[in-house]
């Protein structure tokens, strides 16, 4: 029995290992560094911004769209700055930092900063923001009500790290869940399937 | 009863001593010579597999109308050549031909080899080796999805990993007796030679490890027995069903040539009949090499031959039916296939193939020619390159001018194609090779059952 | 109809030769002779050892007969009902999907991995009881013959109960060619 | 509306452009959280975004843009997609009043010309015999200091007012001459000809639609003559059977595309089509108004029908019959002649017979108007200009040349423009990509790409203007920009346009101009000819006596056209619509020849004609006269084959894709002779070579799978096309709802031209690998919509003829395969209800969707390529060897469509049904909670056809139009009786005769 349960384990950790090296890439906690620290805590959370003002083709295009440094500087240009009693000044620093270099280093020398995507579907997905959100949103609640489900609540991340695995998975149980009757009937009323052909091609 | 003519009346020593003793010599330069050859075809088949794997299946003769090429016409061959050893071993065994214990041994190792030889190319076959693992329905984080059990394909999985496992088993659990035999008989002294260096140290350590602890006690060998039984009921329906299965990807496919309720039965006999060639071929050389003609009597030879006569009608009542049917159906697609088997740009396949599926066995019926081994020999050689040929017309004259006209087109086997196909012997042989070097390839134990059988009934008066 | 007591006594299993007395004897039809007397001499633990299967054994040593085709059966009464429940449960409540307009439970196309499934459970199953019944496996691989040549030609009797030589010559009578005493499951350790 | 017009130049372009994607960074560390064990293996995309992202372009959403390419052949409108400021696929602008959306195949691959790596980077400077890159500022002053002396501009005929008014101005400031030339003579042909019988030198307006006769003598108004956009469109709007159907009569040497679509074709022999049209036309003269005309009289008297059938090879009684057909058809016949194959160095004679044969049949004013012509004056120069220009060459006096977007040296060769240009002190080269022109040059301008900058142009009465899509890619200016930069105009083309030409055409104001495209200047309507001139017949001097031994046409190729934009791989791939030869010309030799001097397809001779002595394969074509051979040019260009070496492995030559067939060519006192050349011999070489060939049999062999019948059968029983009584089986299983969507496509074979303009839209739509000639050898195309060619003889309710005893006659063996009717069928995926494909897959890669689609998961796919075997239409593709990474080179995957899967090497591929469009669709109807509409969606092959052949939609919906269609009795499903259910329906063709 001892000597079973030695080899059970032996395998497990065999297995387990072989998952680690072969297995998926591992999504969930993805953060990484960023050209700019760009806080969406402070922007989403304690301002709280609404998604679209800065992702604005969410509601309508495949893509929820990264801002251009225009939209940050609609409210960093100077006379905006100033409203925000920082906590303690080193804290004000490095704000004020960030955003001289925000105007110095992106906006005078139109230069976009180069964002690592952390939400970084497989080319072979075929994802649209659009009606997801469109399905997600109910009328009345804000924006970010649509977006938790996948995205998590960013606007209590100092750094966004992702929070669902995002994969097929994770995809397809949203997929079936609406009426649990199988994907015929669901297909014909939301147009919401489980066939491939929903995302790829 | 008396003793059968497949009695030998040798003392049990005897029968291990020549057995076992080709293997305790170090190889002679002919098992050299040929090992090396074979070797070497095995790697250059490794190494162009791994180029294709590299660049690309471009580098065989493929195109469009012809999908599937060499590469499955190898596949169903060698399928069909593993399918003797567990007949033998099996089905013979439920018959109780005696003279199926000489011979079960290699001709089972070869069914293991050829089987693997055969599972080596759907691997190699398919676009992305490298998502192979897709077709085997295992838990994933894809929602999961899983395979599709419609597919004659995957039928094929289960079925070649089955029939693979369960011939592996059976042919090992075949082995232990006469590994502890081995293993008693390196131990104790009476061999020549003790265990004294360290290659036979090791060779001592495997063998006491594969002979798991076999002592011969006759709870087991009741047991034992039960198996054998059992194993041999088990594999007899699998090693029909395999070559059936096989016989599904085509025969379940829409395909002109392909679509025939005759495969199943047809692809049994063929394989059969291709089996039992190989096995005579492979037999033929062992027992001149290793000196076994007194367990592989030319009784055995000439049954074989026997067999390959029978399977051999079957095979060509098949091609018969299958003309008539396509003749009869009236289907015009279907007729002008089988008229382009006689008469298109690949009838010179059809042709070869006619004349060694139909024709040769027809020689089997003088019981000169077929006690003689040099016909034998031959005989098996161009059964097998018939069979090969009939798997060639079957897969690439049907596909190659199908429905379409518009897409027909040809295939011409790029050297890769043919690298592979003479890769694949090397790859077959080199393991064969090294079983009859390294595991008896007589067994021992049933041989001595039947020996001891004869003395047994003779004395208590019960078979 | 079979008694339960029949089936439990068909799946007998090895016992360990560690202790008493081996008979050898010079051929299987002495074995045979050999066995029978000692089983009707009452011996509680005793078994044969030969090279090859000897016909007639299992009625010399008073066995009835092996129940493994037990194993084998419900092992492929496993395999079939759990192709068939897993396929079905994939195909229409995991991931139904439209193959070909044929109807998601297309049972007939099920039929040869069932049959597959069925074969590979019924022989693993089999392979595995033989091994568990006669105490076979690679932890057994130190486990060595009661008497040297016992794998190559010589047949002999264990006799696993107390009782001293003499007993045990005249259980067999002039069957044995030799009897040497077992205190313990020979094995060996040179390798180690 | 759905489409966006706006002028996006000037625009900061890069938006969420994958940096290094291919590159992944393995093991790229994640978080530390996962017990130290970082196995993150996730590729690391960037993400760009605009500095300010201009409203109209939004990230994921199409933008289109109506805009034109004017070129020396016309002006074909245009409406361009672009996403995310790239443009990606060239559509029909469907909006104009006389293209209504057509384009051709020629225009849709335009969009990989863009992206061409070949391109001139820059101004270049030629050094030594290098060229070396240099900027404009340091080239303008240069090549300004070399225009003195005798200055010439050569180039092709312009459809762009405003290039044309700058250049003017150009050439006066520098006192320089203009020559201009047409390389395929098609329009010079024409131009000529008018000028000689109405003094009015226009290509006027042609309505193939109006005509229900029509006789095309030479001339491929399908494929390669003129505008074979709007007359495809015109034709094929009048081959309905169940209206009033057009019919078509062609005389031709060499099977063209329109001679494919004929009702009746008349083979003739090569170089005799003058022959054929006096002897039609002395049929036509008694009773016509023309009939007292003594000129006329005398001119055609001695072109008998005995004469026109010794000579030209057509019989009396077919000669007779057309003639009285069109006789019976005055007023509503239109009878166009003319094309490369018809220049037989008389330049525009035949296009006087032609107008002499129109105006006697009344056609004049009204199938053939002067109002809105398609090219209102004659820029090109005569062929004695020419002459002159190139002797001046040769004697040394011309000081500079500058070679406006033009290959002289390859077009004019019979000249000997190459060596003429050795003795030119400055050569100035304008154009996109290097040719043998540009090799001569001292200079050499890098001019833009259409989509790029700004242009305009004229044709049909329409202004167009040509507006660019996306930044210039490369250091180029627009022509329009160089030659008011050589005359010091501050002022750049854009500008100009807006201001002078423009604002003189488009009344509507420049921004409705930029949106639509185009404005409508002048309608068409009927207005006749000016008045005939009859005598300009006598010039004409038609052969009158048999022509001797074997006779070559050089005619002009549908995918490759002149050769000029030769160096994209998609022109090669698209197989050529009657050989269905890929990357290759060939010699075209009839059956019968073939059979004499025991050559086959593929097999090599040598050809001697004159001076020159080639090798070239061969094909064997139906429908050739024994002595015609014919051989299409635009190959044998030096540059042609720079895109990828490996795609043209195996070539005749070395860095060269065919043979250039202007070696045979004459040159007579009057002209260029590409018609009739004589051959003095053909003989076998023993090579093997291996020609491209995508389909390698031309028979249907009796399946009736492109149905067909005649049209008088048709009129007694509409399912007369049909054969046999199609058996579909019930099937086992009940099947599986579709209660949303179910998508249909319907192909009317009786609109297919066979023009291939689908399959390169379907090529640009869905992301289709080039895979090169060798490849193609194989049989490893990849394309996703095939268009088989059949070749058969007329099919009778039985299949075959009967002789008078009642006999079937099997014609299957004839070898003079003349009279070959000739079928197309376009066949894409099936999309079977019950599909062979879907069941074989082991890994379910392929399966259904509820809306009827064969949906491909690539990315599930393992190859095993059973799906392709069991594929009854084997229209599923596999990928034999990575086509895209590592291969395709900068700036070339811009052309890629960012919404459909980039397939890897080792997957199997098919056509979707466009199911990123549907999928786009369908979301944008979510959106806006209604239901997909018809309008909504087409496919690419749909939107791409010319001929409104194709009919995309919803089945399950009773009232739209593909569920009307499918109801037709024309249509069916081929092998229905192997009950897959495909989901593409056929409506079989009907042939009027």
């Amino acid at each position: 029995m001892k000597k079973a349960l030695k080899i059970t384990i032996n395998v497990l950790v065999f297995l387990g290992l072989a998952w680690l090296l072969f297995g998926p890439a591992k999504q969930i906690g993805y953060a990484p560094e960023q050209p700019f620290a760009y806080n969406h805590k402070i922007h989403a959370g304690d301002y709280k911004i609404d998604c679209q003002y800065c992702h604005s083709t969410v509601t309508y295009s495949k893509k929820a769209g990264i801002p251009g440094t225009n939209v940050c500087m609609n409210c960093h240009s100077s006379g905006v700055l100033g409203f925000r009693p920082f906590a303690n000044k080193s804290d004000g620093k490095r704000v004020q930092k960030l955003i001289g270099e925000l105007s110095n280093n992106y906006w005078s020398k139109s230069k976009s900063p180069e964002w690592t995507r952390i939400h970084n579907m497989p080319d072979h997905v075929r994802f649209s923001h659009a009606p997801h959100v469109k399905a997600l949103l109910k009328p009345g609640a804000e924006t970010k009500t649509a977006c938790i489900p996948c995205h998590g609540d960013v606007a209590t991340m100092d750094v966004v790290a992702q929070q669902e695995s995002l994969n097929m998975g994770f995809c397809v149980n949203c997929h079936r869940t609406p009426t649990d009757k199988g994907f015929v009937a669901e297909y014909a009323k939301n147009g919401v399937g489980t066939n491939c052909g929903m995302c790829h091609y | 009863m008396s003793t059968s003519i497949y009695s030998l009346g040798k003392s049990n020593v005897q029968i291990e001593t020549d057995i076992l003793s080709p293997m305790e010599r170090f190889p002679g330069k002919l098992w050299w010579f040929t090992f090396t050859i074979m070797l070497s075809l095995a790697l250059m088949m490794i190494t162009l597999v791994g180029w294709t794997f590299v660049e690309g299946l471009g580098l065989l003769g493929l195109n469009n109308p012809v999908n599937w090429g060499l590469y499955i016409v190898n596949f169903v061959f060698w399928v069909g050549i593993g399918h003797a050893g567990t007949l033998i071993s099996a089905i013979l065994y439920l018959f109780r031909q005696r003279w199926r214990t000489t011979i079960n041994r290699a001709a089972e190792a070869m069914t293991i080899f050829a089987v693997m030889t055969a599972g080596l190319f759907p691997l190699i076959h398919v676009g992305r080796p490298w998502m192979v693992f897709f077709i085997f329905p295992y838990p994933n984080e894809r929602g999961p999805l899983w395979v599709n059990f419609k597919s004659p394909l995957l039928w094929d999985v289960f079925a070649i990993s089955t029939y693979f496992s369960v011939s592996l088993i059976f042919w090992y659990m075949g082995l232990v007796p006469d590994l502890a035999n081995m293993r008693d008989r390196m131990k104790f002294e009476h061999v020549p030679g003790k265990i004294s260096s360290w290659g036979r140290k090791l060779k001592y350590g495997f063998v006491r490890i594969l002979a798991i602890g076999w002592v011969g006690s006759g709870k087991t060998w009741i047991h034992y027995e039960k198996m054998v039984m059992v194993l041999a009921s088990l594999a007899t329906p699998l090693v029909l069903s395999v070559h059936t299965v096989v016989s599904f990807d085509f025969a379940t496919s829409v395909i002109p040539g392909w679509h025939a309720t005759i495969f199943p039965p047809y692809f049994v006999a063929g394989a059969i009949y291709s089996g039992f060639a190989m096995v005579l071929t492979i037999m033929i050389i062992t027992r001149k090499a290793f000196k076994l003609q007194e367990y592989i009597s030319m009784k055995h030879l000439e049954n074989m031959g026997i067999i390959i006569l029978v399977t051999g009608m079957m095979v060509s009542f098949a091609y018969t039916t299958e003309f008539i049917v396509a003749a009869y159906s009236a289907n015009k697609v279907e007729q002008y296939v089988f008229m382009n088997r006689l008469q298109g740009p690949y009838a010179w396949a059809f042709w070869t193939m006619f004349a060694a599926n139909v024709v040769s066995p027809h020689f089997m019926w003088s019981k000169k020619l077929r006690t003689n081994v040099v016909v034998l020999f031959l005989i098996s050689i161009v059964v097998n390159i018939g069979m090969w040929f009939e798997r060639f017309v079957i897969v690439i004259t049907s596909l190659h001018r199908d429905y379409m006209p518009s897409s027909w087109d040809m295939f011409i086997p790029t050297w890769v194609d043919w690298g592979v196909f003479v890769g694949s012997f090397g790859f077959f042989f080199t393991w064969y090779l090294l079983f009859v070097r390294t595991l008896p390839s007589i067994a021992i134990a049933e041989v001595k059952m039947d020996e001891a059988n004869d003395l047994v009934a003779k004395e208590l008066g019960h078979h | 109809m079979v008694s339960f007591k029949e089936i439990k006594e068909g799946l007998f299993t090895f016992d360990e030769p560690d202790k008493g007395w081996v008979v050898e004897v010079k051929t299987a039809v002495d074995m045979l002779k050999a066995v029978e007397k000692v089983r009707k001499a009452g011996v509680k633990r005793f078994d044969t050892f030969s090279p090859f299967p000897v016909h007639g054994l299992e009625k010399a040593m008073g066995i009835k007969r092996s129940w493994l085709t037990l194993i084998t059966m419900i092992a492929a009464f496993t395999g079939t009902t759990f192709a068939l429940s897993a396929m079905s449960y994939i195909d229409l409540v995991d991931y139904p999907l439209n193959i070909g307009g044929k109807p998601s439970f297309a049972w007939p196309a099920y039929i040869p991995i069932m049959f597959e499934l069925t074969i590979l459970f019924a022989s693993f199953a089999t392979v595995i009881a033989v091994w568990k019944m006669g105490k076979l496996g690679i932890r057994y691989n130190h486990r060595r013959p009661v008497s040297p040549t016992v794998t190559c030609d010589m047949c002999s009797v264990w006799i696993g109960d107390d009782m001293t030589k003499e007993e045990v010559k005249k259980i067999v009578g002039d069957l044995a060619k030799e009897i040497h005493k077992v205190d313990a499951t020979p094995t060996d350790n040179s390798l180690d | 509306m759905r489409t966006e017009k706006r002028n996006i130049k000037n625009k900061n372009l890069n938006i969420e452009k994958p940096v290094n994607r291919k590159k992944f960074l393995a093991f790229m560390g994640g978080t530390l959280g996962v017990a130290g064990l970082n196995c993150a293996r996730k590729p690391v995309e960037k993400i760009i975004p605009y500095l300010s992202r201009p409203p109209a372009v939004q990230p994921g959403i199409a933008t289109y843009y109506a805009t034109a390419r004017a070129y020396s052949e016309g002006v074909a409108p245009v409406l361009v997609k672009t996403r995310e400021g790239k443009p990606i696929k060239i559509e029909g602008l469907a909006e104009h009043p006389v293209f209504k959306g057509a384009v051709i195949a020629d225009t849709y691959a335009t969009i990989w010309d863009l992206y061409d790596k070949d391109r001139f980077k820059s101004a270049m400077k030629k050094s030594g015999s290098t060229f070396s890159k240099t900027d404009w500022a340091e080239v303008i002053p240069e090549v300004k200091k070399a225009l003195t002396g005798n200055v010439r501009v050569i180039s092709k005929p312009s459809y762009s007012p405003s290039e044309s008014s700058v250049l003017k101005k150009f050439l006066n400031t520098v006192n320089a001459r203009h020559i201009v030339y047409d390389p395929s003579g098609t329009q010079q042909g024409i131009l000529t000809g008018n000028e000689k019988s109405f003094k009015k030198a226009i290509i006027p307006q042609y309505a193939f639609d109006k005509a229900d006769l029509i006789l095309s003598i030479e001339a491929d108004f399908l494929g390669s003559w003129l505008r074979p956009d709007i007359f495809t469109k015109q034709f094929a709007s009048r081959r309905s059977p169940n209206g009033k159907m057009n019919r078509l009569v062609v005389a031709e040497a060499v099977m063209s595309l329109t001679g494919a679509n004929a009702d009746t074709r008349l083979a003739i022999a090569a170089g005799t089509h003058l022959t054929f049209a006096m002897g039609l036309a002395s049929l036509l003269l008694p009773g016509s108004m023309l009939a007292g005309s003594t000129e006329v009289k005398n001119a055609l008297s001695k072109y008998s029908p005995k004469l026109v059938e010794s000579v030209t090879g057509v019989a009396e009684s077919d000669l007779k019959n057309i003639a009285s057909e069109l006789m019976a058809n005055v007023g509503k016949s239109l009878v166009v002649g003319g094309g490369t194959s018809a220049r037989d160095g008389q330049e525009g004679s035949l296009q006087i017979v032609i107008n002499l044969i129109n105006e006697m049949l009344r056609n004049h004013g009204k199938t053939i108007t002067p109002v809105a012509p398609i090219k209102g004056s004659n820029d090109i120069s005569t062929s004695q200009e020419l002459f002159a220009f190139v002797a001046e060459m040769k004697a040394g006096s011309i000081n500079t040349l500058i070679i406006d977007r033009s290959n002289p040296v390859y077009d004019l060769m019979p000249l000997g423009f190459g060596d003429a240009l050795t003795k030119v002190k400055n050569v100035i080269f304008i154009g996109e990509r290097p040719n043998e022109s540009s090799e001569a040059a001292g200079h050499v301008l890098a001019s833009s790409h259409y989509l790029e900058d700004w242009s305009d142009g004229y044709s049909c009465g329409i202004y167009h203007v040509s507006q660019p899509v996306i930044q210039n890619i490369f250091d180029t200016k627009s022509a329009g920009d160089i030659w008011l930069a050589l005359q010091n105009q501050p002022e750049d083309f854009h500008g100009f346009i807006q201001n002078n030409t423009a604002s003189r055409y488009a009344s509507g104001g420049w921004g409705k101009l930029l949106a639509d495209g185009f404005a409508v200047v002048e309608k068409n309507g009927p207005a006749n000819m000016p008045r005939l001139i009859p005598n300009a017949i006598s010039s004409v001097k038609a052969p009158d006596s048999p022509l001797d031994g074997q006779r070559l046409n050089i005619f002009l190729s549908v995918g490759i056209g002149d050769g000029s934009a030769g160096n994209n791989a998609y022109r090669h791939e698209m197989p050529d619509p009657i050989t269905k030869v890929t990357w290759d010309n060939v010699l075209l030799v009839s059956p019968e020849l073939a059979k004499e001097k025991s050559i086959e397809t593929e097999s090599i001779v040598q050809v001697k004609a004159g001076d020159a002595a080639v090798e070239l394969p061969v094909v064997v074509q139906p429908g050739l006269q024994k002595n015609t051979v014919g051989i299409a040019f635009g190959y044998g260009q030096k540059n042609m084959t720079n895109f990828r070496k490996d795609l043209v492995k195996g070539a005749l030559k070395d860095n060269e894709l065919g043979i250039n067939a202007l070696q045979f060519a004459k040159i007579t006192a009057d002209g260029f002779s590409y018609s009739g050349i004589k051959v003095s011999s053909i003989t076998k070489v023993n090579k093997s070579y291996k020609l491209g060939l995508v389909q390698k049999h031309g028979s249907q062999e009796k399946r009736y799978i492109a149905r067909i019948a005649k049209l008088s059968d048709y009129k007694k029983d509409p399912k007369s096309g049909h054969f046999e009584h199609d058996l579909e089986g019930k099937g086992l299983y009940p099947g599986h709802p579709h209660p949303g969507n179910r998508w249909n496509l319907n192909i009317d074979l009786n609109k297919c031209t066979g023009c291939s303009a689908c399959v390169v839209s379907c090529f640009s739509e869905n992301n289709i690998p080039a895979v090169g000639r060798l490849e193609n050898w194989r049989g490893r195309e990849m394309s996703w919509i095939r268009i088989d060619r059949y070749y058969d003889y007329y099919l009778d309710k039985h299949d075959h003829e009967i002789d008078k005893s009642g006999k079937p006659i099997d014609r299957s063996k004839d070898v003079n395969m003349l009279q070959a009717n000739v079928h197309f069928q376009p066949v894409t995926c099936q999309h079977c209800e019950q599909a062979p494909c879907e069941n074989v897959c082991p890994v379910a890669a392929t399966q259904h969707s509820p809306d009827g689609l064969n949906e491909m998961a690539y990315n599930r796919c393992i190859g095993t390529r059973y799906c392709a075997d069991n594929c009854p239409y084997k229209v599923r593709k596999f990928n034999w060897f990575e086509n895209w990474e590592n291969k395709i080179k900068d700036p070339e995957q811009y052309a890629l469509n960012p919404d459909v899967t980039v397939r890897s090497r080792g997957v199997i591929e098919k056509c979707s049904f466009c199911i990123q469009r549907i999928a786009e669709k369908r979301q944008e109807a979510r959106l806006q909670n209604r239901p997909i509409s018809e309008d909504d969606l087409k496919t690419a092959c749909e939107q791409g056809c010319p001929a409104d052949a194709i009919t995309f939609g919803d089945i399950n919906s009773k009232d739209t139009k593909v569920a009307k269609l499918d109801k037709d009795k024309r249509s069916y499903k081929i092998f229905a009786e192997i009950n897959t259910r495909p989901m593409v329906t056929f409506m079989s063709k009907v042939k009027n005769h």
